[in-house]
């Protein structure tokens, strides 16, 4: 046996998170309700050194390790740092939602940090296993995450339903793998690309197997985003999800989704761009569309920004099929905003909610200006910036986004964006026509503690603070596709 | 003669897989994905991939279909209500999955795939080991996604304690350390009573 | 420096942001507490300002502070151009603006808004300095924008009174008119200079002004004509010129210290101060210049004498700014940016002095607006009393007062300009004059002199008003006497503005004016041999006989004259036009529609309708998310299948 | 020799049937689950021909690693199931109709 062992450095971030994990699932044994905030505490600092180790690690080149199967490059270091650090605002907010609800159990904890242990192994993925089973380790985590709360009927059918099309969907997409890796005769992403960059050169028979492939391996990742027609799943669970587990799955995934979506579709299948952009346009409108639209007839704000996520992956989608570096920018631009957009979006349901009151209902936040006007100020700063209003950063994503898909000599395509979020500002409006013009139901003050208020003001603050100087992370993305 | 197995099996794969589909009743549906699953693990050792013809069986079957088994006797399903409607869908799904399939046939079929294009390989002499080949890259080349699936099935250890692990108050429950720091003086008690008197005489 | 003007800037907006959303923790004393430092730090950072580039002569700033994007090589920048105009405009906004600050602890003692109003004015000095202080297009729209918007906040202040949303509606709407030939001119100069960076379009403007474009095939017109006047038409809705005045009398239905702040130092001077910063362009256009006089000449007749006719103490007040904001753009339209700019100085000055003792009247009679019900408060309110006189000589143009030099100067530079137009404007700003003087006079009379008409129980309580309300009135009336004085020379005939405004040698009236100029003393001695002062005087008089010696007079020639009179009591029926025309007009056009085409087309045409259709279309598409897990899967399925299909077929 | 193409036929047929079944069962989770098991069959099945005619071990380990991740799913598949039973005490598809619009 020729064996050398591989060099590790690369993958310190992921052997450090899951000994944490670990060692939280221990601890956790010995935790009572009371001196649970241990796990809470543990699971911070094990997202802050993993940031801090993730952070110092070399991007100057990429680096293969693993035979291949782990990449380390500058894209997965930013984009596993905003998982962290999404991450860390996401228990930061559920903390005390948890405790009002008889969900202060070790278990949430170490599966949202298994859970991005299963984001940084997909953000790193060179090869279609980790690719697969990162996703796995994601999406089950994300399962069992959702039916957590064992007494609620709609968490159960929320999971239930999550399961089974996710279920369904990583079945497509294995197909799809199975279906490069018998073309390509490799598993490794850069193999792949290599080999279908030369057959392009040469036309050969195997060219419609390759797009074969690629429609399955696209429905797989579409899904995973949530664009229509493969959608349908976001907004049950959402809707059905306890908003804290609602709040981690519209957040950090979505980066997650976007790498994968990165790994294989540019990365891996880069030069059938021209075969994967008719699609992409197709299903990138009617996500725009139908987003967009539907979201207008909710009475639920999580079910509403679960529209409006869909939409936003409309959005997203358009960086994607310009097929520049510019354009891919943008997309990652537009997704870490939005994660940190629908995290400040959901955190301000949980925000209002208190024990018994889940302060998801579009009433429910009608007058707040008057019971708090500040936080009514970080919804408006959050609704504005979702809706694409300067100067928030929301408008500066879509700006990048719609100039690549100018570039890209698609104005209809950029013309009917512009439309579309022009119909999806009304629903964001609206919220705020509640919050400052509508008399309160219910006039109890906030019962947030302070932790959650200043991570709260931090993150509207920060949609604001970005909006103005959008420069620093827009350059951020831009170099970590073309260091 | 391989031929003639493989057809066999496959039409047994394929009527099994029919029938996972159509019957009434889950427990046969499950039995029926056994047939089908054995029926894989013979395709497969066609294929040469001893190792996993057998980890299939074992696995799967041994396994995950007896959980499946599991399950479906522990819930008590009410088989009527479960079969309703069937045979209204069934045009439209059987045109879909049709459709499906003429669409990927003409993709997978001998046209891209036929023996011209992909020549059958040359059989592995008789000293070599799938098992081995297997066993050599796995914990070598593949170390970090076996560590990943490790990682993975812990989760669905957890995901599974944490949602059907119940502590039901009233369900009684033995302690052996308990039952062995037993004193005797803890469970009898001895008291004194004064006896009684009989009334008015038997 | 760049702190500085960034400190300048950001102190006003620091305050309304505290105040705005914080007020309910800092209460109503932090509340104006925190604004008021914001301006006052604001004004004396401003001073400094002043002091630098005009008194010690520091070379003019320009640089950008913050690139926002850049976008096709055009840059969209936040940026500073301070020279001296700046330095002239942010001393005087920011003084008048203080000055406000400070009355309106009084003037809203009793109001729940208070902190909410207090966030406001302050928004509104931010927004006001942005303008100002911009040095390029992007940032002067915004800061005109922000304007707009926060002024239609502070019209509305008391939104439970009808009138008060009619009247901030409306200044909305007739300043959307405005900024839609604002935005389309900056539109213009974008597409012709490709920047938005003042410097670079003058620097480029004379190279361009011979060009001409073409709208409609077979009509040519000059570039610079088209910029300008489209500029100007945005001007005319923020100055309030006819025809799109309408707003500012009915912008009255705020409180009073947004009068003051609206009429005297912020919004409508924006106008007039675009004007003169973007002189390199209109400088090379005559027609621009011509059209600018002529409208400023009818706007400041006609407004004139609508303030005859007004009971209202507070619409006198604002036709008689209409009539003002008209001297100054008669002023720029004769090329003598400088008077307009001096104009609107002094005028800032005495006119937010009338608003306020205007406002201290009220305040008096407990909100009670009618001058028929007032008279003789003269031993009431005495410091109200003089400085409301110094105000009204001021605005007259009593020789020796600040509005003396500036409105003389005005009329001087009309005489000597040979444009198109300006024979007739000369003859317009010359009745003006004696307009003015009637209609002042006529309300100092009737509230302070003559027989009182306060209703008895009032009367018992008169008393004047509070510390903080006759402060700033003394502190406005010091510089509504002086001010002309010490700057007639320097700002009219000396270099005070450097190369921030910028005229053709042939059109420079005031350097003409200049050459016998002869000192303060010697501009009072000759204006009291001239015209406009005597019937400045003849107006005082016919006033006076009129309104105290003969009150009967007044009622006479109402019913002689009773078709003038009605005229101007419909304002020349502008409104009466506007509502019937554009309003009923559109209305009826919009019910043609509805008769014309069916129900459904309407739904289609009308914004309201597009939305509730698309409302309807989304509860109905809704129903595609049925809740039934094989629907679900059966879309997954569906999807994938026409995805495979496509490219099989196309193959 | 049996061709290539012959098992990729095979296990388009196992796919279909797995999605037919998913589409037709609407009443019972528990058979939606089977057709999924079906579904990763035929992949499975891919993999294996795949590598059997490539001779590249690789396939053979995606397929390992499929059963794998395959009895973590159904184990976590099988037990919100449970969850979801004993909240209504049915797994009927069609009541599962609390969340939609």
């Amino acid at each position: 046996m020729d064996f050398t062992l591989p060099n590790f450095a690369p993958a310190m971030p992921e052997i450090f998170v899951l000994s944490m994990a670990c060692i939280i699932l221990i601890v956790d044994l010995f935790l009572t309700e009371h001196t649970r905030v241990v796990t809470y505490l543990l699971s911070l600092i094990t997202l802050i050194a993993a940031a801090v180790l993730t952070a110092n690690l070399d991007t100057a080149e990429p680096v293969l390790t693993f035979s291949g199967t782990f990449i380390n490059d500058s894209m997965a270091v930013v984009l596993k740092l905003f998982i962290y650090l999404i991450t860390f605002v996401v228990l930061v907010y559920s903390h005390n939602y948890l405790r009002t609800r008889q969900l202060y159990q070790g278990e949430y904890f170490v599966l949202i940090l298994f859970a991005v242990l299963g984001m940084m192994v997909l953000v790193s993925a060179h090869s279609l296993l980790t690719i697969y089973l990162g996703l796995e380790l994601l999406s089950l985590s994300l399962y069992t995450l959702v039916a957590l709360r064992r007494d609620s009927v709609s968490a159960s059918e929320a999971a239930m339903k999550y399961f089974v099309l996710g279920a369904l969907a990583s079945g497509i997409l294995l197909y799809g793998l199975s279906m490069l890796y018998g073309v390509t005769g490799s598993l490794d992403i850069g193999n792949i690309s290599s080999h279908i960059s030369t057959s392009i050169a040469t036309p050969a028979e195997h060219s419609i197997v390759l797009v074969f492939a690629l429609v399955f391996v696209l429905v797989g990742i579409l899904f995973k985003l949530g664009a229509v027609p493969f959608h349908m799943w976001v907004p049950d669970v959402y809707h059905g999800a306890p908003t804290s587990v609602t709040l981690f799955i519209g957040t950090a995934p979505k980066i997650a989704a976007f790498a994968m979506l990165m790994r294989l579709l540019v990365d891996g299948l880069g030069d059938l761009h021209s075969q994967w952009q008719t699609m992409i346009i197709i299903v990138a409108v009617l996500s725009m569309a139908a987003g967009n639209i539907i979201a207008i007839a909710q009475t639920n704000l999580k079910r509403m920004l679960a529209y409006s996520t869909i939409a936003h992956v409309g959005f997203l989608l358009l960086g994607i099929l310009s097929g520049t570096l510019n354009g891919y920018a943008s997309s990652m631009f537009y997704v870490i905003v939005y994660a940190l957009m629908s995290l400040g979006g959901f955190g301000m349901i949980i925000l209002l909610s208190r024990a018994g009151f889940e302060a998801d209902r579009l009433e429910d936040f009608k007058g707040l200006n008057q019971r708090s006007p500040w936080f009514a100020f970080m919804m408006l700063i959050l609704m504005f910036s979702m809706a694409g209003v300067p100067p928030t950063v929301g408008f500066y994503a879509k700006l990048a986004v719609l100039q690549a898909v100018v570039e890209a000599d698609l104005v209809w395509l950029a013309v009917l964006a512009v439309v579309f979020s022009v119909i999806g500002a009304y629903y964001y409006l609206r919220i705020i026509k509640l919050m400052y013009f509508d008399q309160p139901d219910d006039v109890a003050p906030l019962a947030a503690g302070f932790d959650m208020r200043l991570a709260m003001s931090a993150n509207g603050l920060a949609i604001l603070g970005l909006g103005l100087f959008p420069s620093g992370l827009l350059t951020l993305c831009a170099r970590a596709l073309n260091p | 003669m391989e031929h003639i197995i493989f057809y066999i099996f496959s039409a047994i794969l394929v009527l099994s897989a029919l029938m996972v589909i159509t019957v009434r009743n889950p427990v046969h549906a499950a039995l029926f994905l056994v047939l089908a699953f054995f029926t894989s693990a013979a395709l497969w050792l066609l294929l040469e991939a001893e190792f996993l013809a057998l980890i299939l069986v074992l696995v799967y079957v041994g396994a995950v279909m007896v959980l499946f088994l599991f399950v479906v006797m522990m819930l008590d399903i009410n088989l009527t209500v479960l079969r309703e409607g069937f045979t209204s869908y069934l045009p439209v799904g059987a045109l879909i999955a049709t459709l499906i399939l003429i669409e990927m046939a003409l993709v997978v079929g001998p046209e891209h795939f036929g023996l011209d294009s992909v020549a059958a390989p040359v059989p592995h002499t008789a000293g070599y080991s799938n098992t081995q080949a297997l066993g050599n890259v796995l914990y070598t080349v593949y170390v970090y996604p076996f560590e990943i699936a490790g990682v993975i099935l812990l989760v669905a250890i957890i995901g599974a304690i944490a949602l059907t692990l119940r502590r039901r108050p009233q369900t009684k429950y033995q302690d052996p350390s308990q039952q062995v720091l037993v004193r005797s003086k803890d469970r009898v008690r001895i008291i004194k009573m004064p006896s009684e008197k009989k009334r008015g005489g038997a | 420096m760049e702190q500085v003007y960034l400190g300048i800037v950001l102190a006003p907006l620091f305050g309304a942001v505290l105040a705005g959303l914080f007020g309910r923790y800092i209460g109503r004393s932090g509340s104006h507490w925190v604004t008021i430092a914001g301006v006052a730090v604001s004004f004396a950072l401003s001073l400094l300002v002043f002091k630098q580039i005009i008194i010690d002569g520091a070379a003019p700033f320009n640089g950008a502070i913050y690139t926002w994007m850049v976008s096709d090589g055009i840059k969209f920048e936040i940026g500073f151009l301070v020279d001296q105009l700046t330095a002239l405009m942010i001393v005087v906004v920011t003084f008048v603006s203080l000055m406000v600050h400070i009355y309106t602890i009084g003037y809203m003692h009793d109001d729940p808004g208070y902190q909410r109003f207090f966030s406001y004015i302050a928004l509104f000095t931010f927004s006001m300095l942005m303008l100002v202080m911009s040095n390029n297009f992007l940032q002067l729209f915004f800061g005109w924008e922000a304007v707009g918007l926060v002024s239609y906040l502070l019209i509305g202040f008391w939104f439970q009174r009808e009138s008060a949303i009619y009247a901030n509606l409306k200044a909305f709407l007739v300043n959307r008119v405005g900024d839609l030939g604002f935005l389309l001119g900056i539109a213009v100069i974008l597409m012709h200079f490709n920047t938005l960076d003042y410097a670079q379009i003058f620097k480029m403007a004379p190279h361009l002004a011979h060009e001409t474009v073409t709208f409609i095939p077979g009509y040519e017109w000059s570039l610079m004509t088209v910029i300008c006047i489209l500029l100007f038409i945005g001007a005319m809705g923020k100055s309030a010129q006819v025809p799109l005045h309408v707003w500012l009398p009915d912008s009255m239905e705020g409180p009073t210290p947004i009068s003051a702040l609206i009429h005297a130092a912020t919004m409508v001077t924006a106008g007039i101060f675009m004007v003169a910063r973007m002189s390199p362009l209109f400088e090379l256009s005559e027609t621009a210049l011509s059209f600018m006089m002529l409208i400023g000449a009818v706007t400041a007749l006609s407004m004139g004498l609508l303030g005859i006719v007004q009971n209202d103490i507070k619409r006198v007040v604002a036709y008689s700014t209409l009539s003002q904001l008209g001297y100054m753009t008669v002023a720029l339209g004769a090329s003598a940016y400088a008077g307009a700019i001096f104009h609107l100085m002094t005028h800032a000055f005495f006119k937010a002095l009338l608003f306020l003792a205007a406002g201290s009247v009220i305040i008096a009679l407990h909100h009670e607006q009618d001058i028929r019900k007032m008279g003789a408060l003269k031993n009431h309110l005495p410091i109200t009393y003089w400085t409301f006189l110094i105000g009204t000589l001021a605005l007259i143009g009593f020789p020796g007062f600040s509005g003396f030099f500036s409105k003389d100067a005005i009329i001087e530079a009309v005489y000597e300009s040979t444009l198109p137009g300006a024979g007739m404007a000369y003859a317009a700003v010359m009745i003006g004059v004696f307009v003015t003087a009637l209609y002042s006079f006529r309300l100092l009379f009737l509230v302070f002199h003559g027989e009182s008409r306060v209703d008895a129980h009032t009367r018992k309580h008169l008393h004047e008003s509070p510390w903080v309300v006759t402060v700033p009135l003394i502190a406005l009336a010091i510089p509504s006497v002086i001010m002309g004085a010490i700057h007639a020379g320097p700002m009219l005939f000396h270099d005070f503005f450097g190369k921030a405004i910028f005229v053709l040698p042939q059109h420079d009236v005031l350097a003409h004016m200049g050459r016998e100029y002869q000192g303060v003393m010697g501009f009072v001695l000759h204006g009291l041999i001239e015209p406009p002062v005597w019937l400045a005087f003849a107006g005082i008089a016919t006033a006076w006989w009129c309104y105290i010696k003969h009150p009967e007079i007044p009622a006479v020639v109402m019913s002689r004259c009773a078709t003038l009179y009605r005229i101007l009591c419909n304002k020349y029926g502008f409104d009466d036009f506007n509502d019937t025309v554009f309003a009923g007009g559109g209305r009826r056009f919009g019910r043609l529609l509805w008769q014309v085409g069916d129900v459904t087309v309407v739904d289609g045409v009308m914004v309201n309708g597009t939305a509730r259709g698309i409302g309807w279309f989304s509860s109905v598409v809704r129903h595609v998310q049925t809740g039934y897990l094989y629907h679900y899967a059966f879309a997954i399925i569906i999807g994938l299948v026409l995805m495979l299909g496509w490219p099989l077929l196309s193959q | 020799m049996i061709a290539l193409s012959d098992f990729l036929v095979l296990s388009a047929i196992l796919f279909c049937l797995s999605m037919a079944g998913i589409f037709l069962n609407r009443k019972n989770v528990i058979i939606l689950l089977m057709a999924i098991e079906l579904m990763l069959l035929a992949v499975n099945m891919n993999f294996v021909a795949f590598s059997h005619y490539l001779g590249d071990d690789a396939g053979q380990i995606f397929v390992f690693f499929i059963l794998t991740v395959a009895a973590a799913e159904s184990a976590i598949g099988l037990a919100i199931l449970v969850v979801l039973f004993r909240n209504r005490r049915a797994i009927n598809v069609e009541d599962m109709g609390s969340l939609k619009g």
